[in-house]
């Protein structure tokens, strides 16, 4: 972690795509070149601009990937705006890493995994399923269920297509909310394609996207026939040091950013609902 | 007066005239009175206190009470009934759904005045018309007359009418003349190094909890500019002397015209700001520059800073009274 | 234990002012609040200062770091002052305790550095209570008034200060008035504590009893349907927090000088409505929502996560401070009587 | 008694009205007419569009004075602005001055459209009056002071 918790170091945008009409992917790496900081999958940075805030994003690059981080961010705030109009070059401002990330080494071992993610919440399951891919010996089949409002809005595309729908052991599904020309996928919300679907249950599940999303699709699963152990999603909330000390994102006996971002659904059951 | 009034309270919820009441409700060692909403005769004979430390104006808990569901009893002392009225000129209430009984008030004790006394370990306060004994663990019997002990505001009464109500309980009192001016005069008489130096010293101890914005009964903003993120001041802290200074004028300014003098703001501040003094500044020099104007007598006259008239002095006034330069 | 005629306080605070910065508790505009000191200043009569002593170790405001753009270049600056050496004389036991709550918040893993910093570099030299107020109930927490903890400890009873160290910063600091003091059995000190204990159990609160909290889980105490009335007249200001000694919580902020970009943190209340305000909304909408954040945090969920000691010391500052008189005190008697 | 400082160089922050105020800035200008370089000029729809926030923040900023100009009363290009405006600069400057403002820091001026020499002559008088002032210290936020 950032030696001093709460003074950043400095990073560099190397490269910026265009994702989606409002998401666009930075990638950053350390002045002298190289990452920042290490990192596990799941697992959060703060950034800030001066003027703009600072603001807590996941980190969607594989730590397999050891040249850089990159960052999905959609634009829906003051500092995701002004971070959305710099250009390649820019310097910013960036600690961490923050949160207890997947348990990849652990609990997800071995195990089939099941990935359900709405919109900009594929952003932290980004990661770990790359994370997985790179190493894919200690994993079972992958499934990834994808939606999104339009075609437009699906994050990472390109890289689903040419790269997730290739490999062996994962399958890809997407979806959209409304039919659009040129689609020719699942139309329907996600929660609902997922019941259709009806996946095994000796699979271990990863849900991300907006709080109703996920509602509706831990009801599904649970419906399907999942445990609430079997269930994991992450979580954001309003965060200022990272560390669990400024009290902003505590839920129960919680820190979201320490104890969090990543939570097992039967955790998730005994805290207040807070969030 | 307390039996009175939760007699009265009890015949109108039993009525079905008002569905809830508004009141005091007792604490753990006498003066920690807390404003709450009773909703049953059983509540009111339990807690409902109104005594020499009743002292929270009610006024500001009917702008949300008085938008829920049914009729609300509200106490108000004459403080409290300028507050409320100034609310109804500002549509922040709804009125028909507020039944006001009038309670004539003859000043409330402030515990800081009687622990700045060296009272301390209070284990009982009795009160009779004009004095206040207080029993200690340290097995003192003190008796101060209350006129010593009460807050500033309550020394320097400016009414003790009750402006609007549907009905009285006990005399309503009249409009007093007060010397509550005396205190900005003396201020006005110093230099400006001194009136500075006064200002910094009081304004230094402000740990900007905004206890005397959430408390005054005209600060009802929906979103306060020290809230807003967008305003560029919304900083949480105090952090010097300058930030210190622009709250407390804009927390003032705001409430220039509107302000009825109600006194919560330096009753509630914890480091015993004399914020009043602010407030007390705007209506002295309103009153002398565009004629008398007390906010929340009435409902209809303009408060004078959204008013004008064609032969207003120049702001230069300002630089050419006093003569201390 | 060593003893010092009060007749010689001011050349005890003189030398100790000799070689560290000294803050002692003064009486200044009606009120005791802790000053540095001042030849010739005297120790305030009064039971507790205004503020509480958390000032000393975590300060309102603090700046963090300055962050400077130019064009496409960041420069971030490291501002911190070295912190010198200082002792703070006359904390009260409770205050002292407040020490160890926010040590458990600062100190654990990650270390805060600005808080550490501060910590290191204070001595604390506590001063035993005799004239409690109807407010205290640190004894409620295990607290003895008579008995402070502290790196020093001092009494003042017969026209005597009593002192002793019981780390070795208070060694050091005995050191520097070591030709002032003389050993003393302390049998004085022991015949005021006796006094004081006494007077103490005849405090009104004196049997508020907080462990009864524990008897509930987490969630009953959340969904009690106590909290609706228990915050109705909350006024959402931030009195309670900021003349709290073991609130802890913060904010990070920044403010553009025009030239440079100052990044601090500052005291933040969750009684405050933009306390988790974010982008999408809020996640607590409600007074009640945020009332009950402060008092679970102090009575629950702090103690879940450090072996059930609680978030709160039972200085009185709160019941003596708020607007309307609604406290922890009143909190923890209704959620009790919800249990039995 | 304030030091006769040579090397003082105050900023102003004069608010003009759009109709009347900064119209005769202009005609200040287009007749060549001297004042300072120190008043910076914010143009605002109207006298009364002036917040007294506004005039704080100029001076947390680093302004030594603050001048709010506008249209003469009866003139108003919404008839009534700057009657309001007067009523409100009036309370605002006695409570500067109440906090022990120095007095002299902040005035209003009417000035017309018309009036490009008395802009002038205005901006001249102020700009004397606040560097015989001196550096505006009783309102001034440090951290806009340091590089």
């Amino acid at each position: 972690m950032t030696k001093e918790t709460l003074i950043p170091l400095l990073g560099v945008v190397t490269d910026i795509r265009a994702d989606t009409p409002d998401v666009k992917t930075f990638r950053v790496e350390a002045p002298n070149g190289g990452k920042v900081f290490e990192h596990i999958p799941g697992q959060c940075a703060m950034l800030s601009i001066p003027g703009a805030g600072e603001g807590m994003f996941s980190i969607t690059s594989s730590p397999t990937n050891k040249e850089f981080m990159e960052f999905s961010i959609k634009k829906c705030g003051k500092l995701t705006s002004w971070l959305h109009q710099m250009e390649v070059g820019q310097e910013i401002a960036i600690r961490g890493p923050y949160g207890n990330g997947f348990p990849v080494d652990t609990e997800f071992q071995g195990k089939d995994l099941l990935f359900i993610a709405g919109g900009i919440g594929l952003a932290p399951l980004h990661s770990v399923i790359n994370y997985c891919r790179d190493n894919r010996d200690k994993y079972g089949k992958i499934d990834i269920v994808y939606g999104s409002r339009s075609m437009d809005d699906l994050v990472d595309y390109k890289e689903i297509i040419d790269e997730w729908c290739a490999e062996d052991g994962i399958d890809v599904y997407l979806t959209i909310d409304r039919a659009q020309e040129g689609w020719d996928g699942h139309v329907g919300f996600v929660p609902n394609y997922v019941k259709e679907l009806g996946f095994d249950t000796n699979k271990t599940a990863v849900i991300c996207g907006p709080p109703i999303m996920i509602k509706f699709t831990l009801a599904g699963l649970v419906e399907l026939g999942f445990d609430k152990t079997q269930v994991y999603t992450t979580m954001e909330l309003r965060m200022k040091c990272g560390v669990g000390k400024c009290g902003r994102c505590n839920i129960g006996d919680k820190y979201v950013c320490k104890d969090g971002p990543v939570f097992r659904c039967d955790q998730l059951a005994e805290m207040p609902d807070e969030y | 007066m307390q039996d009175k009034m939760i007699a009265r309270a009890k015949e109108l919820l039993r009525d079905g005239a008002v569905n809830r009441v508004l009141g005091w409700k007792t604490g753990e060692f006498v003066y920690d009175i807390t404003p709450a909403v009773f909703t049953s005769a059983e509540e009111l004979d339990r807690d409902f206190v109104f005594d020499a430390f009743t002292a929270a104006n009610l006024s500001k808990y009917l702008v949300k009470e008085s938008k829920k569901e049914g009729k609300v009893l509200a106490f108000l002392k004459p403080c409290d009934s300028y507050s409320f009225q100034q609310l109804i000129k500002e549509h922040r209430v709804d009125r028909e759904n507020v039944y006001i009984v009038g309670i004539p008030c003859e000043g409330k004790v402030d515990i800081e005045a009687l622990k700045a006394r060296g009272i301390s370990g209070i284990t009982a306060i009795e009160e009779t018309a004009d004095a206040v004994t207080v029993k200690t663990v340290y097995d003192e019997d003190i008796t101060v007359a209350k006129q010593d002990v009460l807050f500033e505001r309550c020394v320097n009464c400016k009414s003790k009418k009750v402006v609007i109500c549907d009905e009285m309980l006990g005399e309503n009192g009249e409009i007093v003349d007060s010397d509550r001016f005396d205190a900005v005069a003396k201020l006005e008489a110093m230099t400006p190094d001194e009136r500075f130096a006064f200002w910094q010293n009081e304004l230094s101890r402000c740990i900007r909890c905004n206890a005397c914005r959430n408390v005054c009964p005209a600060c009802t903003c929906e979103k306060c500019v020290f809230d807003n993120v967008n305003s560029g001041v919304e900083h949480k802290v105090a952090a010097n002397s300058f930030e210190e200074s622009l709250f407390h004028i804009i927390r003032a300014y705001h409430v220039a015209g509107r302000c009825t003098d109600c006194g919560e703001c330096s009753r509630v501040c914890p480091q015993h700001i004399p914020l009043h003094l602010l407030n007390r500044k705007f209506i002295k020099d309103m009153n002398e520059l565009y004629g008398e104007y007390q906010a929340g007598a009435d409902t209809e006259t303009r408060p004078p800073l959204v008013n004008f008239s064609m032969d207003d002095c120049e702001p230069s006034i300002v630089y050419q009274r006093g003569g201390n330069a | 234990m060593y003893q010092l005629s009060l007749d010689n306080l001011q050349n005890f605070f003189r030398q100790i002012a000799a070689h560290e910065k000294l803050y002692i508790p003064t009486d200044k505009d009606n009120v005791a609040v802790y000053a540095e000191y001042a030849e010739g200043m005297q120790l305030t009569q009064k039971l507790n200062t205004n503020r509480s002593a958390k000032d000393f170790f975590f300060p309102q405001t603090e700046n963090l770091y300055d962050l400077r753009m130019n064009g496409k270049n960041l420069e971030i600056e490291d501002t911190r002052e070295a912190c010198e050496d200082f002792v703070v004389f006359g904390v009260r036991a409770c205050d002292v305790r407040s020490f160890a709550i926010l040590d458990k918040v600062f100190l654990a893993d990650p270390v805060d550095s600005y808080y550490k910093n501060r910590r290191e570099h204070g001595t604390v030299v506590s001063l035993a209570c005799t004239r409690p107020e109807e407010t205290c109930f640190c004894q409620s927490f295990g607290i003895d008034a008579a008995a402070p903890e502290g790196d020093a400890a001092c009494w003042i009873a017969d026209g005597s200060l009593y002192i002793k160290a019981n780390t070795e910063k208070g060694e050091t600091l005995l050191s520097y008035v070591a030709d002032l003091l003389t050993e003393s059995d302390g049998s004085a000190v022991a015949a005021q504590q006796e006094k004081t204990r006494q007077l103490l159990a005849k405090l009104p609160l004196a049997n508020t009893d907080f462990e009864g909290m524990k008897k509930t889980d987490l969630m009953a105490h959340f969904k009690s349907p106590k909290w609706a009335g228990l915050s109705e007249a909350c006024l959402g200001c931030g009195t309670c927090t900021f003349v709290c000694p073991t609130c802890q919580c913060y904010d990070i902020r920044e403010f553009d000088t025009g030239s440079c970009v100052k990044k601090f943190r500052c005291w933040d209340s969750c009684m405050y409505s933009d306390f988790t305000l974010m982008a999408h909304g809020n996640s607590r909408n409600s007074q009640l929502e945020r009332f009950r954040q402060r008092f679970m945090h102090k009575l629950v969920y702090f103690p879940d996560n450090n072996d059930g000691v609680f978030g709160c010391v039972g200085c009185g500052r709160c019941l003596a401070k708020c607007p309307i008189s609604m406290n922890i005190v009143k909190v923890e008697k209704a959620l009790e009587v919800q249990d039995a | 008694m304030q030091v006769e400082n040579k090397e003082f160089k105050p900023l102003i922050v004069a608010f003009c009205c759009n109709w009347c105020s900064y119209a005769g800035a202009d005609l200040a200008g287009t007749n060549r007419l001297n004042y300072p370089a120190d008043v910076k000029i914010i143009r605002v729809p109207c006298s009364c569009r002036v917040n007294p926030m506004f005039i704080l923040r100029a001076f947390q900023r680093g302004a030594d004075g603050v001048i709010i100009c506008g249209c003469h009363p009866g003139d108003c290009h919404y008839t009534t602005g700057n009657y309001y405006a007067r009523r409100r600069m009036t309370a605002l400057f006695s409570m500067l001055d109440y906090l022990g403002i120095e007095k002299g820091r902040t005035r209003v001026e009417w000035v017309s459209a018309a009036e490009g020499q008395r802009f002038a002559e205005t901006m001249n008088s102020f700009v004397s009056t606040i560097i015989s002032l001196g550096e505006n210290k009783r309102l001034e936020d440090l951290r806009c002071k340091t590089k």
